[in-house]
């Protein structure tokens, strides 16, 4: 049978993924290295879609993609001109270069050995009761037919309802604590990145902090 | 259809822990670092949803969720830290920062 | 999925480029008509009749002009950010329903007009896709080389983020209401309002948050596309041309046509969200949902074009004080007023 | 748990351990009136409980049914199958030992506050006093030996503490650190004996009645054993140690350094009794081990002979008596070693009394004489201090066995035990004749002393300005001299007493305590190779009768009703003669230096005069230590030096000189370069998951 569709997608998106982040890695400006991790980033997403983690993907892209790296071209912004190319790239000695890739290599060879050690789950086979989400499990007893292509469509609709749901009851506590960190990054972010002590800031207006 | 086998997957999420494991290492420009830190942390996301998938399990999905917001946290500090290391040295090398050594 | 399934997409998403990149041009005949009108002049007449070519000798125009490219712009990046700017505002027609059976592919029965499947994340995606819009505004301004226009994409860039709060509040009240994020599950919500009024008239309540919920999206619309008061990136005294001051030509003209595509995009929007989409009283066969919607539409385009006529541009830190203190705040306790309402079982509960 | 009045005897322990406390807390902001009622009044209250425990034990014994009775206090150790309970053991030994204690510790008490009125730190002093009887009470009335081995310590400590009382005086502390050392030899073989038994699957516990209850069970298949002749060595060994014998005693006579009444205490009632009471206490344990007991036997006699031969030439006068107190101690343990338990005891207490008597009369001489002890620098000391001559005089004929004085009891009764044993055990007749030979000595060094110092003219200007001694310290003295005299009247002997119709109280009192166990198929005269047909048939009369399959056949005492009277009379004879001699001997040796004209006399005098000087030089016995253990010890303790400096100092100084080595190449790896630190978490994280994989494929 011919190759899938999904796969030649996988194929197409993971490829460039992986070129993106070679890229990123390679590239002389850090902008560009920045632009690449973005498009790692949106290729990521793209793969969540693939995954059918729905709502994931859509905040991959808000935060990530929508958040951070803006944040991040922001900082890289301030530090470079356009023409301007990382200064402390040039020091890297190639010896390092070559024993990262070594150690990358390695790492990736554990890494793959033990996901392939761990198992391979093929998605044609049928979940057992223990594998449900809690979402399939009254479906699956309901109906004496396992679960229908369609059925489970309907399910994967429902993805930001069921992970909405999960992390306001099972995960409340994790999640109110990732609040309660995300404040703190805040005050601790405005705090590192004042320009000067509060006496000097009067001095300068309010309109400098803007 | 045909389903993507599982290990394409991990294999990709694999394959770019390693290359972001490799900027952390080789790249001495803090920002890069940080963005290498980011992609070992978006290949860890691929693998939890990638599991989340695969064995219908949602929690996946769901640590990936606060995976993600603690890595915008990290990232918020962080870049403030390397603005005022910016401030401070007039350049932005991680190894002229090792006053941890003395 | 099969091969037929990727090409009816493409052929949709090709009809709706098409058809958004017409609206577009004539999106800009249209404003310059409306507010000559408002000035009492008649704008362009010259072209074609009434200037109905007007767009298209602008199109040719911007196409043989002179490329100017700074020396010291980061040139990959310089080419990058118009596209970016003009692929964000294109993608977010990608979930906006336009019929109830938009029958095109034959396949789904009940699709969005788009890549996506209408897979109840529709609005976080269209947070998602405004704020990859960004992109275009900051790259545009930094790889210039040019200090004004860094300056711009700053302003631009940090009014985008601002305002992206509020209009990700705004939203939540229909969310609530409605129970989901796809934008066709909203319309159907709309759709149910008025019966759901007639069993139960306390609902009327539940109108109150979603009217300052969409005052307060229109408003961060405003702002998320740059358009008058909130066009500061352009404020040409101060700025010279905002984040695409070193931009001429056709690269300009991707800017200008990303800004009109994502006027266009907000109108439909607010058109889908707040006053029920393809939805209408009156049903008249297959075309009634792209007429409604069309219309709709159209209230809102004119709306902008209003207001840009008539309200002067606001000072920057006026700006921000308003995302920040006023439009942030009611959106935050428009959400729990609206989550109160829903609590209380006002509104209309999702099945 | 119902409580009896027995039950009160903790309060005798508990009174002189808080006068400790309070008096070494607080003493010295009290004013000294506050002490000197404090002190003896604690002592005094714990006589008085003895007193009612007395009285108690003898009118209630159907209470307890003439049984020894525990007084549980508390648990002390509760460790895995191991319980030690701090309990206290009633019995007519322990009552016997606790009068004895608390009654003379009582009058040293009042007679110290005399003694010690001029002292700067009389609290202290009291304090330790108290500390010392509170100790001694625990020894002796403990039900197990390891709460003996509290009081065990305790006396040492105290003895450590008081013998170096005057602390500025650097004779003082090397006599109680010389204590101190000593009494820790013998300590470790009562911890060694300790441990034996507490090994032993014979013996469950260390409660003495179980020790003896085992014992006698023991005893049965394992007759005169190794393993019991090691343990009652390894506790004679302590008990040489506390109660100053061969080889051990050495401590003793330095023990002279502290303050008199010190001495006294020491010597007399406390300390160095605590090894008689010991073997006694543990009577049946030894009386399994024959062979144990000869040597016991063996020690004491050479202990009271070498200690004698000392006695005779020493010029201190508290060193004439200490020496004495060793020799006494001697007789104790020959007491015992030949099996007369009781009359051990009975000794002890005598030799309590009228020895006590002694230290405090000598205390009193001392005070008279502004504190010189040479008896050269005295004489004629009678006519100025009348009570403590004649106090003094009723001691040394006590001590020296005069007749109807209550050492001449005592002593002959010891004698007349030995002479039995060697009756049994022919070769035992030579501890018989060493141990008149001792007597002779001990009535001649006795009235050496007291001729010296009390009679004759005044040799010095001290002594002829020397004064009696207070009330506070005659009444003591007067006191101790009425015990010193009807002291021995408790237990006459059978010769004198079966006539009279009169039976020996204290025999009767102690012999459920104190007599020897026989094991109905070893009896002592099989042990020693000697099969006696009267022996026999007792035991086989008694075991027609006891139920018991160990039968307590008749110990010695019960024995010698059985012994003819003649031969009691002769011995008798022969003590009362030897004394007599001694007696004489003294005198003629005082008018020696009249005689010493005669050019015959002269010349044996001279040549005597060497023996005289080896006497005097204590057969250079802490010499023969000193060169023996003392120097090898210090040789030993300098290559010890050199092993800890540079070896074990090594070891340690090597090992932080490692890790300062190993830090400063780590430290290379902590650049302060963060990539550096990511590339050594990778590396980890790596490692970690390969050892993972290993493992998971190994296993």
């Amino acid at each position: 049978m011919a190759i899938s569709f999904e796969i030649v997608f996988f194929g197409v998106f993971a490829g460039i993924a992986v070129i993106l982040a070679i890229m990123m890695l390679s590239v002389k400006s850090p902008v560009h290295a920045a632009l690449c991790l973005v498009g790692v980033m949106i290729m990521l997403a793209i793969l969540y879609l693939m995954l059918h983690a729905y709502f994931l993907s859509v905040v991959q892209i808000v935060v990530y993609a929508g958040a951070v790296m803006v944040l991040f071209l922001f900082v890289i912004m301030f530090f470079y001109s356009p023409g301007a190319s990382d200064p402390s790239r040039m020091s890297v000695h190639f010896t390092h270069i070559a024993g990262a890739i070594i150690l990358a290599v390695i790492l990736l060879a554990v890494i793959t050995g033990s996901f392939l050690l761990s198992g391979n789950v093929s998605l044609t086979e049928k979940p057992s009761a223990a594998q449900m989400t809690d979402i399939e499990k009254p479906i699956a007893e309901t109906s004496e037919a396992p679960l229908t292509e369609e059925t489970s469509r309907m399910i994967e609709k429902q993805n930001p309802q069921l992970v909405g749901r999960m992390l306001f009851t099972k995960y409340l506590l994790p999640f109110e604590l990732t609040s309660l960190l995300l404040l703190a990054a805040m005050v601790g972010a405005v705090v590192l990145a004042r320009r000067s002590p509060p006496a000097e800031a009067g001095s300068a207006g309010g309109d400098g902090n803007d | 259809m045909t389903d993507v086998p599982m290990f394409y997957y991990t294999t990709l999420a694999a394959l770019l822990f390693s290359i972001g494991a490799v900027g952390v290492i080789v790249k001495r420009n803090p920002i890069l670092i940080f963005m290498s830190i980011e992609l070992m942390l978006n290949a860890v996301n691929l693998s939890f949803i990638t599991y989340s998938r695969y064995l219908h399990f949602l929690e996946g999905q769901v640590y990936a969720f606060l995976l993600i917001t603690v890595a915008a946290a990290e990232v918020a500090v962080g870049l403030a830290i390397i603005v005022a290391l910016f401030r401070s040295k007039r350049e932005v090398d991680v190894d002229a920062a090792s006053l941890m050594k003395e | 999925m099969t091969l037929m399934d990727i090409v009816w997409a493409a052929v949709r998403a090709a009809a709706v480029l098409v058809v958004t990149l017409g609206g577009m041009a004539y999106l800009t005949l249209f404003e310059r008509r409306v507010v000559g009108f408002f000035q009492r002049r008649p704008g362009p007449n010259r072209v074609g009749w009434q200037g109905l070519l007007q767009p298209i000798a602008d199109a040719v125009k911007l196409l043989f002009k002179q490329e100017i490219i700074p020396r010291n712009a980061d040139k990959f990046v310089y080419f990058l950010a118009p596209c970016i700017s003009l692929t964000a505002a294109f993608m977010l027609f990608a979930v906006i329903p336009i019929q109830s059976n938009f029958a095109i592919t034959g396949i789904d029965a009940q699709t969005s007009l788009g890549l996506i499947e209408d897979v109840n994340v529709g609005l976080i995606y269209i947070l998602a896709i405004s704020s990859l819009g960004t992109y275009g505004v900051i790259l545009a301004g930094w790889s210039g080389g040019s200090k004004y226009s860094f300056l711009g994409g700053l302003r631009s860039c940090s009014q985008m983020i601002s305002y992206e709060l509020a209009l990700g509040l705004a939203i939540i009240p229909v969310v609530l209401y409605a129970g989901t994020f796809s934008l066709n599950g909203i319309v159907i919500a709309q759709q149910g309002f008025f019966g759901s009024l007639l069993a139960k008239p306390v609902n009327l309540i539940a109108l109150i948050p979603i009217a300052i919920a969409g005052v307060t999206f229109v408003i961060s619309m405003f702002a998320e596309t740059n358009r008058n008061p909130f066009d500061l990136p352009e404020a040409e005294n101060e700025l010279v041309a905002g984040y695409h001051t070193e931009y001429s030509a056709m690269k300009f003209a991707m800017f200008f046509l990303g800004e009109y595509v994502s006027i266009i995009a907000a109108g439909a929007l607010a058109a889908t969200i707040f006053l029920g989409g393809w939805a209408g009283p009156l049903w008249f066969g297959p075309i009634s949902g792209i007429v409604w919607f069309t219309a709709k539409t159209m209230f809102f385009l004119y709306l902008f074009v209003w207001v840009r006529a008539t309200l002067p541009r606001f000072r920057y830190d006026q700006l921000m004080k308003f995302g920040w203190l006023v439009l942030l705040p009611v959106a935050l306790l428009n959400v729990i007023l609206m989550a109160t309402l829903v609590v209380f079982g006002i509104g209309l509960t999702p099945a | 748990m119902e409580m009896n009045l027995l039950d009160l005897v903790g309060l005798a322990i508990a009174f002189p351990l808080l006068g400790t406390l309070i008096l070494g807390l607080f003493g010295r902001f009290m004013p000294r009136i506050a002490v000197s009622i404090i002190a003896p009044a604690t002592v005094g209250l714990s006589f008085i409980i003895g007193l009612i425990t007395l009285f108690v034990y003898r009118t209630d014994s159907a209470l307890i049914g003439g049984q020894p009775y525990v007084s549980y206090l508390f648990t002390w150790i509760q460790s895995g199958d191991f319980t030690a309970n701090f309990s206290l053991l009633i019995d007519p030994l322990s009552i016997t030992m606790m009068l004895i204690v608390t009654g003379v510790s009582f009058i040293i008490h009042v007679y110290s506050i005399g003694y010690m009125a001029h002292d700067k730190d009389h609290a202290r002093f009291f304090a330790y006093l108290n500390l010392f009887v509170g100790a001694m009470l625990i020894l002796v009335l403990a039900s197990s030996l390891p709460v003996m081995f509290i009081g065990w310590e305790g006396v040492g400590l105290c003895s450590y503490l008081l013998i170096g009382f005057w602390y500025e005086k650097a004779s003082a502390n090397i006599a109680g650190m010389k204590a101190f050392v000593v009494n820790r030899i013998g300590d470790f073989g009562v911890l060694i004996a300790m441990f034996m038994l507490f090994a032993s699957e014979n013996f469950v516990s260390l409660e003495f009645l179980d020790i003896n209850g085992a014992a006698r069970i023991f005893g049965e298949t394992n007759y005169n054993s190794p393993f019991i002749i090691a343990v009652c060595l390894f506790l004679f060994l302590g008990a040489t140690g506390k109660s100053a014998q061969i080889p051990l005693y050495i401590w003793l006579p330095d023990a002279m350094e502290g303050p008199t009444p010190v001495s006294a205490l020491i010597h007399a009632a406390t300390m160095v009794t605590a090894g008689v009471y010991m073997l006694a206490r543990l009577n049946v344990l030894f009386s399994i081990a024959p062979t144990a007991m000869l040597v016991v036997a063996v020690i004491g006699c050479a202990t009271a002979f070498f200690a004698a031969t000392i006695a005779l030439s020493q010029v201190d006068i508290k060193r004439v008596l200490a020496y004495s107190t060793v020799s006494q101690l001697g007789y104790m343990f020959l007491a015992c070693g030949v099996g007369a338990f009781w009359v051990g005891i009975f000794h002890l207490m005598t030799h309590a009394f009228f020895k006590a008597l002694l230290f405090l009369g000598a205390g009193s001489v001392i005070h008279g004489m502004s504190d010189d002890q040479d008896i050269r620098n005295m004489g004629g000391l009678a006519k100025r201090m009348p009570v403590t001559y004649w106090t003094f005089l009723v001691a040394a004929l006590a001590i020296a066995g005069v007749p109807f004085f209550s050492g001449f009891f005592s002593k002959d009764e010891i004698l007349a035990s030995t002479f039995w044993f060697g009756a049994e055990f022919p070769s035992g007749k030579i501890l018989y004749v060493i141990a008149l030979i001792t007597a002779f000595m001990t009535a001649f060094y006795m009235f050496r002393l007291v001729i010296r110092t009390f009679l004759g003219k005044p040799v010095t200007e001290k002594a002829k300005k020397a004064h009696e001694s207070p009330r506070v310290m005659t009444i003591p003295l007067i006191i101790l001299a009425v015990l010193a005299f009807v002291g021995g009247y408790v237990a006459l002997p059978h010769v004198i007493s079966g006539p009279l119709g009169y039976s020996n109280p204290l025999e009767q009192f102690l012999k459920p305590a104190a007599q020897t166990y026989q094991i109905s198929e070893h009896p002592v005269g099989e042990a020693y190779g000697v099969a006696s047909a009267e022996y026999v048939e007792t035991i086989e009369g008694v075991s027609v009768e006891g139920e018991d399959v160990i039968h307590e056949a008749a110990g010695h005492g019960e024995d010698e009703a059985h012994h003819p009277a003649d031969i009691s009379w002769y011995l008798i004879l022969a003590s009362i003669v030897f004394a007599g001699l001694g007696i004489w001997g003294a005198y003629l040796y005082f008018r020696m230096t009249d005689w010493a004209k005669l050019p015959a006399l002269s010349r044996l005098i001279r040549r005597l005069q060497i023996v005289n000087d080896w006497s005097l030089k204590k057969w250079f016995v802490d010499e023969l230590y000193q060169y023996t253990i003392v120097e090898p010890g210090k040789v030993l303790a300098q290559i010890s030096l050199i092993f800890d400096q540079v070896v074990v100092d090594g070891i340690v100084n090597g090992t932080a000189g490692f890790f300062a080595f190993v830090g400063d190449r780590i430290r290379r790896f902590q650049t302060g370069i963060v990539r550096e630190y990511a590339l050594g978490i990778l590396l980890g994280a790596v490692s970690v998951v390969i050892i993972v994989f290993i493992t998971r494929m190994v296993l």
